[in-house]
């Protein structure tokens, strides 16, 4: 048997390729394996070829193979675009009939998909077929299939349901009696993480615990997940959800509702938030906490809407004009993710400041399961706020240990509550005076610098001081872990706060190693620079990545294999 | 201090002696001791340009935000906190000019917030470039041979998108400008208050003198719920100007519809101890 | 191929099968086909969107800029020259909603450009979320109980800023359709037409079916220089919805007040041997 | 008699201070000396308090000095605000009578200023009247100041003039005889350099020699300058001036224009570049020149916005979402501005990209006089464009030696002129490939990187590896060579163009020294950060100035004597 699996569904827009390859995700995961899956779409609602590809193992698994042991193609297209995708001894099932296709090359097999779908009700349960084929393919049951198909469908009756089984069914004897000699079958796991979360999901979910009342932003791939499952449990959790009529509004109402004393967020990506940018100068000054995450796609401007790049890094560290302390984290799974959200909103309150989490496209849309965080950690702590016995003279921006005068709340506290974006002094009104612009620079910039530089969260840090050391930021963190976890002489650094930068952290985890390499989604080796600039180390390289994609395990595994000597 | 209901604030005025600001000013804390709120439950808010300094101005709570921005920060502090009485003092390149998006999709918004746009008809605390409804054939140094651009219609406009009340004030005359403030923060939902504000030093158009030719009052005989009759009088300009309430009716608001009503305000809600537990099983 | 009169694009289109865009498009081809001139001289603008990605399926220049940007992106490149006809292909959202300002701005403008507002009543390339056109009520995964702003009124906010052409149009009637392009593209100005276009992937609302139960053309009894009339004409929406020619006034454009047209095509200008000297010796 | 003499006016707004300001630089200049001038206003259009600052000589002068000589007091509150910058041994003129103040201090003066004003017409001549002392506390004849009146006054007509030629008159006459015992006289200079310039008017007139045919902008101080000076030869250059909505609208305005292949430009302050940072982003991808002047002033958010800070070094560098190659320069002077900008054009259009102008409140703002600089340098030059004849399937975006496809013109190239925001290929295309993506974030970011760092402009460097070595960028270059100039140990390297960064330059400038510091004018020693990012050199420490005013050249002094050792 085979320690883990890799399988691609692959279609066209508007096949339903997403909800198989949830399905099938739960499938494995609900029969005790460890699962990850990414999602690979164009930027269009039909036609195309996009893919979803899972992968199943009996031990914990976080990032994505090169290849698919079996390659599953819902048309004719997605055939030629994924054959080169088939690993060595795979199987690609397709349709040879409905795509015109009468020679299969090895390893290619043909299964009616369509017509089993058409019996079932129609071309629409092509994927259910496809979830049928691939159960019994890898050896699993009917039944891990249905109840995959139950929930999947749980809110869309009995009808739908039924014929998703029938189709899976058709499917499933099918492949079993025709691709009894594929034998892809996994040992049953212990498994024990019964969530599957998207790095989307794991934020709104943070975000919801951590006490948000107030979502808004407008949509821009791959943001919108969070604000969509923000929104399904908006009323659940009494929450406005507010789509923003443009990113300039949606940091405006989410500083502004930070002002009012409520905890609010907004999401966007690259593009969204370079219209963001005065907005974040904005929180900065009227040091009003605010809450945005920044999800990653490739650049410049419109770029690809659709998939995944980490170029953001120097962009975001330095967003906004004029000088100010702010946090940025980069959580690197799910898990992280969840727990970051939720001390975003603390760091925010507790200093008064921007805050600013890096997600990107592949963190953002892949799934992995994941265990029950601890619902514990990183409690809601609002920092210093003024109720409404407090001093009724207090001044908003008194100077104050760490840079943090205690927040007034309009309405709530005792004193008046006010803001002012151009500089000003104690009492918030507009000022000319050199010297109160220096204390507030102060103030704002390195007294809060200070503070946040006490607070940052240690990066992750596996065998420091290895002969080779991998460093990176935010969605790498499985596949550093899995990287250096094969090699004997192979450690990592996994940044989860970029900002402040642990500079300590660094040169320690660093230090002995003989080549220490980045490990970036992007095409300019952004973290080497910063940890050049920060720690005066220069890196031995970088290995990087731009194409939209994701790195794979294997491609980083081969790069080790040629530069990591 | 703070919990009296003095609206004076001690925070000394940078206007320019004359500036139409000082009436509008006026008003509004006559309009704001007729409401009889604390100034606790006030909040002020603004972007930036001379008519977005007012919040300095009047004591209360305020947000003096981002040039062109005054809105969104105004409809979230509302949001967050729905028993502010919410105000927004802006001006015309504020609020027609850079926030010219924010104005159409907060009319739609419809929350219930009082916004007092300052129309100097230029732009005073930049020094005097053209605004958004600065008069065709007005020369500035940017404009040496005068605007081009027809002038942008923020009564029209309003009325096109159905606002919930749209009126007209003028910065000199007080008494009647408090009115329509008051009025606008008695109507439950976002209330447009154009108010004609003379710039002495860079508008030698739009003067004193010339609106007090010019301006009258609406009287009975003009039904705020007629909207045709509205649309009229928000196009009347030139030898006559209207100035009172041109256009007034009751639309569901925000809070309303968004269910905000039906719960505590959302800044009363706890942040800590949210189960969050329920959530997670729906992600197995 | 280049500099033939065909607008035939080879770049394969990514619509959903079934998409009124595909209706527009074929209006789009036969109206420059009408007009004659040479796709050299066709400037096709857009942002970001399904509506935005037409200048990829009509062949002529195409600027494909950024989303809600498309207005002055076009605007500007006319006053670069002057000579081209330039057409805005648009979505709600891209026209109404993140570039509402340069809408409101460029109507006011009234530089010489056909814009063609694709309203599918919802975000489409994105999936699905309110449009600033969005009917109340429409649920969404982001509005799971329903929209509740007001819609945005694209040509009752036209016609407020007395937009010089203003014109609804209905993607399955392309021969109509093509009609009104035509007639946008003659008129000197800012033309608008808002295209009624069904998303088949996210829209069940505004539907072919029910559209075409409401759907009636403008006859000859609607004079499109009355403004009143068209107002109510701008309004009507429910149970008829009237397409056509709305409003048409001629107004100076913005090439003619600039002096622009006084002198040849920006375009034309040499960049090299500026004689700077003598505005130094202003500076002595 | 002394080498240099300084003179504050001071008053509130509306006094006519920058009126009186320019006519004394006018005086002084054209009687053969140099001068330089700072302006210090608050945000507000009457009242408060103000001032004008020449420092006049007969060598060559480009920073201010820290106290004045003489401090001219218009109102009253000028004599509490100002009486701190009087240097020792100085004059501070008032009108102990007007201002009802009784006592005068050591090295007060009172002079009737106002009743003189009123005697010739009026109070708004008391600016006028000020002149006039002036001239004879400095020992000039009265015709000089005459002149400067005739001049300053030109287009307003006979009567204007002969009032302000009265009062400058009865200040002249009454200071002869009342300030006899004031001798602040200058020796005569050989001068030489007629032209009085501003940084604003210097890129304005930059603008307009290099063919910019459509300047674009929403005013936003302290950048309106540039297009005031635009607007004010636009008629006679061919130039449409155009006052966008927004700096958002300004920006793709810009973008739109360089597509449609005319020169293009905007400007704007950090707040209003926050807003541009998505069209930065969009030039780089449509691969469309762009020239943006960015006039820093304080931050964040409104911050100060009428006065000076150099914090927006990293903000610039970064902007804008996604990888791409940008040139940003920094001038140093009126003389480098007007240079600097013209380049800027043909850095724009040979490597169709987006070119970033760095100046500052300071720069942008003070008069130096400065001679008529080579006009023929920096010749326009427009990089590769396909005219009528070219080939009719050209594609626009090629690959090409330094990334660089010759431009389409919409209407004049006989191929189809396209751009798109997307990812794209060489025809302009909407892409999803991988491969596509590589070549051209090669082409976007490798290839014009390379090629632009191959023409970055080398820093100036005086007295190479001097034991201490200043460091600076943008406006503070008169201040460094003043400093440096002063000491025989000292030397200084000023950047005029940031980015692409001369490391090598730097390393070698740098290299030898023993001490090596950057001078920025603002807190957080972002230059210092770049050095040691992009060198490895970790400098000795920064002198920083962050009160919203500039650098004087006392202070650098005094920081050298205690630092520098
Ligand atoms: C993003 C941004 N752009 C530009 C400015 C500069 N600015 C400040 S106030 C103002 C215009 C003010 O005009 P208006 O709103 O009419 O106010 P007024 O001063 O006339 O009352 C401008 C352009 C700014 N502060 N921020
Ligand atoms: C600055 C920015 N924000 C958001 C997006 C994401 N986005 C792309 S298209 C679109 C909306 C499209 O709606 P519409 O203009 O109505 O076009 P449709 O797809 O419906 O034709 C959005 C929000 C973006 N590309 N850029
Ligand atoms: S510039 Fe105009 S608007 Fe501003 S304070 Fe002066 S008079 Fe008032
Ligand atoms: S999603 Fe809607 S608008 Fe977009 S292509 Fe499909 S049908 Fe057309
Ligand atoms: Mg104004
Ligand atoms: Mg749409």
């Amino acid at each position: 048997m085979r320690k883990e699996i890799s399988i691609r569904i692959t279609g066209e827009a508007g096949q339903g390729i997403v909800s198989v390859g949830n399905m099938l995700c739960r499938m494995y995961k609900d029969t005790g394996r460890h699962v990850f899956a990414i999602q690979d779409y164009m930027s269009r609602i039909r036609g195309g070829n996009n893919f979803f590809q899972v992968r199943a193992a009996a031990e914990p698994v976080a990032a994505p193979r090169a290849c698919a042991d079996i390659v599953m193609a819902l048309d004719r297209e997605a055939v030629s675009a994924n054959q080169g995708a088939l690993a060595p001894g795979g199987a690609l099932v397709l349709d040879a009939e409905e795509y015109g296709i009468p020679a299969l090359e090895p390893g290619w097999r043909s299964v009616p998909l369509h017509a089993l779908a058409r019996d079932a009700g129609g071309s629409i349960y092509v994927n259910a077929v496809a979830l049928g084929v691939l159960a019994a393919m890898t050896g699993e049951g009917l039944e891990p299939a249905g109840a995959a198909i139950a929930k999947e469908f749980a809110g869309k009756g009995r009808e739908v349901i039924g014929k998703n089984l029938a189709a899976a069914r058709a499917g499933f004897e099918h492949a079993a009696k025709q691709l009894k000699d594929c034998a892809y079958s996994l040992p049953k796991g212990t498994g024990g993480a019964p969530y599957l979360l998207s790095g989307n999901d794991a934020a709104a979910l943070g975000a919801i615990a951590a006490g948000c009342k107030f979502y808004t932003a407008y949509p821009m791939s791959p943001a919108t997940g969070i604000m969509n499952t923000v929104a399904d449990y908006a009323a659940r959790y009494g929450i406005i959800v507010e789509q923003a009529e443009d990113e300039i509004a949606a940091v405006n109402m989410a500083v502004g509702a930070g002002f009012a004393g409520i905890r609010a967020m907004t999401g966007t990506s690259g593009g969204g938030f370079a219209l963001m940018c005065e907005g974040v100068s904005l929180a900065a000054m009227t040091e009003t906490p605010l809450v945005v995450a920044v999800v990653m796609r490739p650049g410049p401007a419109t770029g690809f809407p659709t998939r995944t790049e980490q170029g953001d890094l120097d962009f975001v560290l330095s967003a906004g004009h004029g000088e100010f302390a702010r946090a940025v984290y980069a959580p690197g799974s799910p898990e992280e993710a969840f727990r970051v959200v939720k001390r975003a909103f603390n760091t925010a309150e507790k200093h008064q400041l921007p805050v600013l989490i890096l997600s990107d496209q592949y963190l953002a849309e892949s799934y992995v399961n994941t265990a029950r965080p601890d619902l514990q950690a990183e409690a809601p702590d609002r920092g210093l706020l003024l109720g409404a016995e407090s001093d009724p003279e207090a001044e908003r921006y008194a100077h104050a240990p760490g840079g943090v005068s205690p927040r007034l709340i309009p309405g709530r506290s005792r004193a008046l509550a006010v803001a002012d974006s151009d500089e000003h002094g104690t009492a918030g009104h507009i000022t000319e005076l050199a010297e109160v612009r220096i204390r507030m620079t102060q103030k704002r910039l390195h007294a809060k610098a200070e503070a946040l530089a006490g607070e940052v969260l240690a990066p992750t840090v596996y065998k420091p001081g290895s002969r080779v050391m991998l460093c990176g930021f935010g969605s790498t963190l499985g596949l550093l872990r899995e990287a250096a976890g094969a090699r004997a002489d192979t450690g990592f650094v996994h940044y989860s706060q970029v900002w402040p930068f642990p500079a300590e952290a660094t040169r320690s985890a660093l230090g002995g190693s003989e080549k220490a390499a980045t490990v970036e989604n992007n095409a300019s080796g952004q973290l080497a620079r910063l940890i050049r600039r920060e720690t005066g180390i220069g890196l031995a390289g970088s290995l990087l990545k731009y194409d939209g994609r994701p790195f794979n395990i294997d491609e980083v595994s081969a790069w080790l294999d040629k530069e990591g000597r | 201090m703070s919990g009296s209901k003095d609206f004076h604030s001690a925070d000394p005025v940078t206007w320019c002696p004359g500036c139409g600001n000082f009436g509008i000013q006026a008003a509004l804390q006559s309009a704001l001791t007729e409401l009889g709120r604390d100034p606790r439950d006030i909040l002020l808010v603004s972007g930036i340009g001379q008519a977005a300094k007012m919040p300095h101005y009047v004591r209360a709570n305020f947000f003096n935000g981002l040039h062109g921005r005054a809105l969104p920060a105004a409809a979230a502090a509302k949001i967050a906190n729905r028993g502010l009485t919410v105000i927004v003092t802006t001006g015309d390149g504020d609020c027609y000019g850079e926030g010219g998006n924010h104005f159409l999709h907060n009319i739609r918004r419809n929350l219930d917030m009082t916004v007092i746009v300052y129309d100097n008809q230029i732009y005073g605390l930049t020094k005097g470039q053209a605004s958004p409804t600065s008069a065709p054939g007005l020369k500035t140094r940017i404009q040496p041979a005068g605007v081009i651009l027809e002038p942008f219609r923020p009564l029209a406009v309003a009325l096109a998108l159905d606002c919930g009340f749209v009126a007209r004030g003028y910065a000199a005359d007080k008494e009647h400008l408090a009115g329509l403030i008051l009025a606008g923060m008695r109507h439950k939902g976002f209330a447009l208050i154009d108010t004609l504000q003379p710039c002495v030093s860079f508008n030698k158009v739009n003067t004193y003198a010339w609106y007090s030719k010019r301006i009258y009052k609406l009287g009975p005989e003009h039904d705020p719920a007629d909207r045709a009759a509205a649309m009229i009088k928000a196009e009347e300009w030139g030898d006559r100007i209207p100035t009172g309430i041109i256009y007034e009716k009751v639309r569901p608001s925000y809070e309303d519809l968004s269910g905000l009503e039906d719960i505590p305000p959302l800044v009363d809600a706890p942040v800590g101890g949210i189960d969050i537990a329920p959530a997670f099983e729906d992600f197995r």
